[in-house]
């Protein structure tokens, strides 16, 4: 009995031990803290480099850029309060704002924005849009230099009306300057010493990340616009709490364990609307979800049974149940929230199941199963894929839904492995750039979905054109190619829903898709 | 007996399942204080349950339902839990069957002999050790100090039941129930066990009373003996009256059975040598240690045996002497490591298919236990008609046959279609037969064929198998641990000691003269040859 | 016993080997590779390639193989893929938490189904044998992930009795991870008790036929010292190893409790990252919880014979 | 007395679900793949007994589909992991030797795989699919039958009406078939069922993870998983496929007891 007894106590030492072997104490903190949820872990602090959505947000509280997305889709100005194009569209000068300081008190000059342009455009970065403005891309840089202390000259190798747009891309960190100290000696990346209205704080893995006030925050005159404008920290700190699982985080709002409950899933919003305390805000977003076709699939190269296919679906239907209200039905790849949705993007394409028959018959096809391949990231992907499949079971259309995880998704979609697959496209901010995510040369790039020499045309005038209308004629165009080609169905763009504690004020959600977390006040109880 | 120290009357003890006949009715007896009496009966006879009632501990299931029990002048019957607590143990001994068992293999010896005394005694710790190690040396434990020390499963059977008896009698009991306390253990344990077990009541002035099936033992050690059969006491009376002259049919049949010399006798065959084992060595591989095996340990050490056709020949042995596994060698069941076995002349190791099979088919084998023996998922007609798988040209319908007229011949006529479990002890041990013989072997090894079988039962098989065996004339190793058997049924007898052959000779001869000394001990502990004895003279 | 516990390792070899190798090939089987999630859907294919010959994926499987075993034997288990963390690091502070949650669940779990799994066979066919036998079948019904989140809707939302994100380690704010891991360590608790209850009872009932049971009351020992010395240590070892397993098995299998529960803990790490992957952790976590699973058992067995000693370890 | 009700509860439990999955075949209340987007989370009603979800899907019609499913899934792991796992128990158990060497450390290293993450992995290898989570699941399972098999056959062997196969000539495969096989069934019987509840139960786990049944093929696991967002607002979707598991499993658990009962050589008459 003793040696049990003795087993016993060990057991319970050892206990201890493991319980306070635990990381070493950090203060609670002080202050205001406004508390935010992401539902994964940031990839890493460099801007732009090693990323996800999850990562852009956070770290746009952190850094910025020369320029800034707005939230018409448009770009207006941050670091630069100003710049100017030459006759040839080939060299852009960025005059910087007095006053502005880094997060480690030294003031943002010429040289410290042409270190970090640099830093992106090295060879050896992986930087997002580093193909993107490199030779070959959409608007090459040719070179960067200071032009004395408050002026920054870039020189393309040529006329790139999308320029702007691609520095303020959300996805590239939003070209957000940093300040040499972020790398070490080495040159290894550290953490980002931006100039945003918070400043780098604790990262704890999978737990959270903590952002401080910066005291010393040099804000833009007048109202706050995209990622632009005046900005305020109005809170001692910011704190992103990682929690992976919706429900979780809908009854830690619910409880008050979290301010701002951002991206909320669209199955999950029953369970906090109603709540008392609690309050919505949404906006929609220029993301679009749809089907992508392989047509090089044998069944599917024939565009009537695609056009059968897109028939069969009530898409109004389809969005509601899907997105639980919250979205909006879009049958153009181009989101109803951009300025270039205009009479020819808007008709959705009317469920006619008779029609839908017929051209299946015509198309001669005898019930052969289509796989749509689909994945739980998000859920509305799966339960979207559920209802295709059971709105084209009414035409008479055999499909398949096969879940698979995202990653598998992912690699099939990159290798253009599928029959048919439901796919989502996170907000891009120009109409050429969303185009651009489905036309290309499939032998390159098997994940392009739409690759016909008109396509190819029409996209390379939209990015070298500049004027709004001119531009707006050639999506037109695009427009009816693509629905009588119909390489993928469109379905819906989704509404960024966000649930607040009533006590947080000045929250607005925006198309960009990020959350925004300055501005945002919270009253104290 | 005005002042008996336990009185029983009108004991009935019942199932808790309505419906059921009363497992024991009416049970009245008597033990005076200094007393030793039996209680006798074969299986099912209800002696357990009737013990188990005196000190209120009967198994789940079942319950007293009507009877009065007095000890020492008090009705235990109406005490309290709490009471008749401190009458168990201190009052009332118990010492049970299963050695192996009765001992929580988790505590220390010691701890396990403190127990009673520290509950029933106010006695400090150094005392409780004093009296342990004293009780261990009466008992005659070797070395009490490391015992007190050691688990259970340190110690043999008979050691074990030794110290089952120290934590009993330690209290100093006015009465023990000594429940088949040596069933278990072999012959010559079981002699040792019983004399201590007389000899400190006596000294102690403790009543015994002895439950068990074995008349010999009733004999030797008990004034008084009561006989239980299905529930019923049949008879009771000193025990040498019983004995002499019994008067119920019951008793009569029970004393019957008990084999006595002279008695058949044996067949006294003996032709050419049908097998015979040469210089036969069987090891077991020691525990496989980090590099390799460890030490093999010899188990038989170059043994000798011829038997010839017709004749029986008796293993005889303690448990451990390497019988058994000499009995699986003889039929190639286990390897040998040095030496061969030759059947008909022909090293079994070295025989091609045919003659495998003819010797497979020539040379059968009965187990010990029935229980094991027989698979429980095949009927009794499979279980003997495998036996005839390896038999050639044989139809299926002159198999059946054969079985048919084989289970005719073991007195299980028409039982084909049961199963194993449906049978008991001796029908099995039956089935076992039919199974050996169906074949037409020229010679079977009988493994302590009845040694799990009640008395009345043995004597049943044991002639069971003397008649076929003279009517067909196999040859017969018939290994056993009990001499009463071997003088009845045995040719030959060979003595196994530690894997090696001590003694061997002619039944009535190695009987009549033992030279070894080992021999001499295995017959004096022999309690059925005592009984003979005892009562012949 | 230190001979006997070498040899064991020394067993154990060959069994890691083979986890090792087959976690390997899985994680490589599976399509989709670390680059590719990392950079996500609009990632060009330079990006990719470059990013996957960083990684040093493009090299021959059994060199990466070799490579990595190499490196693990020498105690250093690689960088995670994506977030480029040390993987030992990673999985030690994850485990902690795990190992929490699991061993004090365990404990309470064992301890929870000793008491009843004893009185309720002391009492067969009693009602409270009937209650606990029910219960206990009753709970093992329950899938446990459901049962978390009913209770994590009725005391987490519903009363709002305890918190339900926000886990913060005990150095930070040990009152709030206490109440934090209430929920978790109650549902897994509830959990892992049906089936030791059942063990308990049954080897129980076997112990309380064994003639040394009622020997022991022969002697006039007391109930509670006959159930307390004679009964429990020996009905306890079959449940011992039942606990050493259990511990085995959730050591590496929590996920589930973690998901609904968003603990940072080892089993949402391995899922994660299958998920993302995330090679070098995935190999890294199965090598750790196959060792664990390893040593576990070792320490049953040598814990085994302070219950019986019939069992001796050397 | 308490064994009986147990007993009878089980059977009862375990025949009701035959019941609704016999109903099943030959009529169910609505089509249960059929959407009905006018009616998404409707709670229980006349017209719809357990609610819809949320594409207005019969909760009850797939409930009955999903026994089917679950039952069939769990069926056929079990029948695939008892086969495997009885020959190679068997050639572990009876052979020993070498072949018990090398299998047992397979298993164990299969055992030192945490399952939840085997079943994960393989399904994602395997693409997902019922035969994917199928085979993983045998997999994940196959040591737990392994080890119980070759204790039997361990134990059978030293039996000796196998030694008296042996003494009779038979050869080992012969004994093996005739003699350990049908003695090392029972213990796996048991085994076999509360392995039916543990599958049941992974693979709600695995829906709960994301890779169970592939929709839109009900299972209690996927529905139950696909309904917890659902769990404070639609609580029916989650009740009842919760209570068809609950009792599903109370069912097979409490007739594994009494096919224990009915197995234990102590028991036998």
């Amino acid at each position: 009995m003793p040696s049990i007894r003795r087993a016993l106590v060990l057991g319970a030492a050892a206990m201890a031990a493991l319980l306070s072997a635990c990381s070493p104490a950090a203060p609670e903190p002080e202050g205001s803290v406004l508390r935010a949820r992401l539902n994964a872990d940031i990839i890493s602090s460099d801007p732009g480099m090693k990323r996800d959505a999850n990562t852009d947000a956070v770290i746009l509280h952190v850094v910025e850029g020369l320029v800034a997305a707005r939230e018409d889709g448009s770009v207006g100005p941050m670091l630069a309060d100003r710049w100017t194009v030459s006759p040839d569209g080939r060299t852009y000068r960025f005059h910087l704002r007095d006053g502005v300081r880094f997060h480690n008190g030294a003031p943002l000059t010429a040289a410290a924005v042409v270190w970090s342009l640099n830093r992106y455009l090295a060879p050896d970065s992986r930087w997002r849009c580093k193909a993107d403005l490199s030779h070959g891309g959409v608007a090459p840089v040719e070179s960067v230099r200071a032009d004395g202390r408050d002026m920054v000259e870039v020189r393309l190798e040529q006329a790139a009306p999308l320029f702007l747009a691609e520095l303020a891309r959300l996805d590239c960190g939003g070209t957000g300057i940093v300040h040499r100290d972020s790398v070490d000696a080495a040159g290894r990346w550290r953490y980002p010493i931006g100039t945003g209205p918070f400043r780098w704080g604790e990262w704890r893995h999978k737990q959270f990340i903590d952002l401080p006030r910066f005291d010393g925050y040099r804000s833009l005159p007048g109202a706050p616009d995209g990622i632009g404008g005046g900005k305020q920290a109005l809170v001692d700190r910011v704190r992103f709490s990682v929690i992976p699982d919706g429900s979780a985080a809908a009854a830690a709002l619910v409880r008050g364990s979290l301010d701002v409950l951002d991206a909320l899933a669209p199955n999950e919003l029953a369970n906090v609307t109603g709540v008392p305390g609690i309050h919505l805000s949404s906006a929609p977003s220029l993301d679009f979800y749809g089907v992508l076709f392989q047509v090089k699939d044998p069944l599917l190269a024939d565009p009537r049974l695609r056009r059968a296919i897109a028939l069969s679906i009530d898409v109004g239907a389809l969005t509601r149940v899907v997105t639980h209200g919250t979205g909006s039905a879009d049958s153009s790849p181009i989101p109803t929230a951009s300025p270039f949705f205009g009479a020819v993007q808007r008709p959705l394409i009317k469920r006619d199941l008779a029609a839908a028959r017929a051209l299946a018959k015509e198309a001669g096809y005898k019930g052969q199963p289509i796989r749509l391949a689909t994945s739980h990231s998000p859920p509305e992907m799966y339960d979207a894929a559920i209802l295709i499949q059971a709105m084209a079971r009414d035409a008479g259309i055999n499909i398949e839904v096969e879940t698979i995880d995202w990653a598998s998704q992912l690699a099939r979609y990159t290798n253009g492995n599928y029959q048919a697959m439901v796919f989502g496209f996170s907000a891009r901010l120009d109409p050429s750039l969303t185009y651009g995510v489905l036309i290309g040369d499939k032998r390159e790039e098997p994940r392009k979905a739409w690759d016909t020499p008109e396509a190819h045309a029409l996209l390379r005038q939209s990015i070298a054109t500049a004027d709004p209308a001119a531009r707006q004629r050639i999506f037109d165009a695009l427009e009816r190619r693509f629905r009588a080609e119909v390489p993928a169905i469109i379905l819906y763009n989704t509404h960024r829903v966000t649930a607040l504690r009533d006590r947080v004020t000045g929250y607005r959600n925006w198309p960009g898709q990020t959350q925004r977390l300055w501005n945002v006040a919270r009253e104290a109880r | 007996m005005t002042d008996a120290l336990l009185q029983v009357s009108g004991l009935r003890i019942e199932a808790d399942q309505p419906g059921l006949a009363p497992l024991l009715e009416g049970l009245d007896f008597e033990v005076a204080a200094g007393e030793r009496l039996a209680i006798v009966g074969e299986s099912g006879s209800g002696k357990t349950m009737a013990t188990r009632a005196i000190p209120g501990l009967l198994a789940a299931g079942v319950h007293r339902a009507a009877g009065s029990i007095r000890f020492e002048g008090e009705e235990l019957t109406a005490l309290e839990e709490r009471d008749l607590r401190a009458i168990r143990g201190a009052g009332i001994g118990m010492v049970f069957q299963e050695p192996m068992t009765s001992l929580n293999p988790a505590l220390t010896i010691g701890k396990q002999l403190a127990e009673g005394l520290k509950l029933h005694r106010r006695l400090d710790d150094a005392e409780i050790r004093r009296r342990c190690i004293d009780m261990l040396r009466r008992v005659q434990i070797a070395d009490p100090e490391r015992c007190l020390a050691a688990y259970p499963h340190e110690f043999s059977g008979g050691m074990r039941q030794r110290i089952m008896l120290a934590s009993v009698l330690m209290l100093e009991p006015r009465l023990l129930i000594a429940d088949e306390p040596t069933t278990a253990l072999d012959t010559l344990s079981q002699r040792e066990v019983l004399e201590l077990m007389v000899a400190l009541t006596r000294e102690m002035g403790t009543a015994l009373l002895l439950i068990t099936h074995d008349l010999g033992l009733v004999a030797q050690y008990t004034d008084r003996v009561l006989v239980l059969e299905k529930g019923v006491l049949v008879e009771a009376g000193q025990t040498r009256e019983v004995l002499a002259a019994p008067k119920h049919p019951y008793t009569a049949k029970l004393v019957g059975s008990l084999p006595r010399p002279g008695d058949g006798g044996a067949t006294g065959g003996g032709g050419d040598v049908l097998l015979s084992i040469e210089q036969a060595v069987v090891e077991y591989r020691g525990k496989p240690g980090l590099f390799g095996a460890g030490a093999p340990k010899r188990v038989i050490d170059g043994v000798d045996i011829a038997v010839r056709s017709g004749e029986i020949v008796a293993l005889v042995g303690a448990s451990g002497s390497g019988k058994t596994t000499l009995g699986r060698a003889a039929l190639g069941l286990k390897e040998l490591a040095g030496g061969m076995v030759r059947f008909d002349g022909v090293d079994i190791a070295a025989m091609d298919r045919r003659q495998e099979r003819d010797f497979r088919r020539a040379a059968q084998i009965v187990f010990q236990d029935p229980f094991s023996s027989l698979a429980p998922h095949l009927r009794i007609g499979e279980i003997v008609g495998a036996a005839l798988r390896h038999v050639p040209g044989l139809t299926a319908a002159e198999r059946a046959e054969r079985v048919t007229r084989t289970l005719e011949e073991v007195g299980l006529a028409g039982y084909e279609r049961r199963r194993p479990h449906q049978m008991s002890g001796g029908q099995r041990q039956r089935v076992a037969i039919a199974r050996a013989i169906v074949s037409r072997p020229r010679l079977v090894v009988a493994d302590e064929p009845v040694s799990a079988l009640d008395l009345t039962i043995q004597k049943q098989v044991i002639e069971l198998l003397q008649a076929l065996q003279r009517e067909r004339g196999f040859a017969c190793l018939f290994v056993t641990h009990d001499l009463a058997v071997v003088e009845q049924v045995a040719d030959r007898v060979v003595v196994l000691e530690k894997g090696r052959i001590v003694e061997e000779g002619a039944t009535a001869a190695v009987f009549a003269n033992p030279r070894h000394d080992y021999t001499r001990r295995l017959l004096a502990a022999s309690p059925a040859l005592a009984i003979a004895e005892g009562s012949a003279s | 016993m230190l001979t006997y516990i070498f040899k064991r390792l020394l067993l154990a070899i060959p069994t890691l080997f083979l986890v090792a190798l087959a976690v390997f090939l899985l994680v490589r089987l599976i399509p989709g590779d670390p680059a590719q999630v990392m950079l996500g859907e609009g990632a060009s294919p330079e990006a990719i390639a470059s990013l996957r010959t960083e990684l040093g994926l493009d090299e021959a499987v059994p060199v990466q193989f070799a490579t990595w075993l190499g490196r693990s034997l020498g105690g250093d288990l690689g960088n995670s893929a994506i977030t480029g963390e040390p993987v030992g690091a990673l999985i030690l502070s994850r485990f902690q938490l795990t190992a929490v949650v699991v061993l004090i669940s365990v404990g309470l779990a064992t301890l929870i189904a000793v008491t009843f799994g004893l009185l309720a066979a002391w009492r067969q066919n009693s009602r409270l044998d009937l209650a606990v036998l029910g219960m206990a079948s009753f709970v093992l019904a329950v899938p446990s992930f459901w049962l978390g989140l009913v209770l994590l809707l009725v005391f987490g939302v519903m009363l709002q009795w305890l918190p339900v994100v926000g886990y913060v380690p005990f150095s930070e704010d040990a009152l709030g991870a206490v109440l934090f891991l209430v929920l978790p360590i109650v549902t897994l608790t509830i959990s892992e008790t049906g089936v030791l209850t059942r063990m308990m009872r049954s080897s129980t009932i076997d112990v309380l036929r064994l003639d040394y049971v009622t020997h022991a009351r022969a002697k006039g020992l007391s109930e509670r010292t006959v159930l307390m010395r004679h009964v429990f240590p020996n009905a306890f070892a079959p449940t011992l190893t039942l606990v050493g397993l259990t511990l085995g098995r959730l050591f590496g299998g929590i996920a589930v409790i973690e998901t609904v529960f968003t603990l940072p803990g080892l089993g949402r790490l391995m899922v994660d990252s299958v998920l993302a992957r995330d090679y070098p952790v995935v190999q890294g976590c199965l090598l750790f919880t196959a060792t664990l699973y390893v040593l576990v058992n070792l320490l049953v067995d040598i814990l085994y014979p302070l219950f019986d000693p019939r069992v001796t370890v050397s | 007395m308490r064994g009986r009700a147990h007993q009878y509860l089980g059977f009862g439990l375990v025949g009701l679900l035959l019941l609704v999955i016999l109903t099943g075949f030959v009529w169910l209340p609505y089509d249960p793949l059929a959407i009905d987007l006018d009616n998404v989370l409707a709670p229980p009603s006349w017209a719809h007994w357990l609610g819809t979800d949320q594409f207005g899907r019969d909760v009850a019609a797939r409930a009955m589909l999903g026994a089917r499913i679950s039952a069939f899934i769990a069926l056929q792991t079990v029948a695939l992991t008892v086969l495997a796992g009885l020959i190679v128990g068997l050639a572990s158990g009876f052979l020993r030797g070498w072949t018990d060497r090398i299998l047992m450390t397979f298993s164990d290293a299969l055992l030192a795989f945490p399952g939840i993450l085997l079943a994960l992995s393989l399904i994602a290898v395997l693409g997902q699919s019922r035969h994917s989570i199928v085979i993983a699941l045998s997999i994940a399972y196959l040591p737990s039958v392994v080890r119980v098999v070759r204790a039997a056959a361990l134990s059978i062997r030293e039996r000796e009406y196998v030694e008296a196969s042996r003494a009779a000539g038979d050869g080992p495969l012969y004994t093996v078939w005739r003699y350990v096989l049908p003695n090392a069934l029972p213990p796996v019987l048991i085994i076999a069922t509360s392995l039916f509840g543990w599958v049941v139960l992974s693979e709600s786990a695995l829906s709960f993870l994301g890779v169970g049944v592939p929709a839109p093929a009900p299972t209690w696991g996927n529905m139950l998983s696909s309904a917890r967002p659902y769990m404070a607002s639609a609580s029916w979707l989650s009740i009842a496929p919760g209570l068809c598991i609950v009792a599903t499993l109370l069912g097979i658990n409490m007739l594994g007891d009494a096919l224990r009962d009915r197995l234990d050589p102590r028991n036998a008459a």
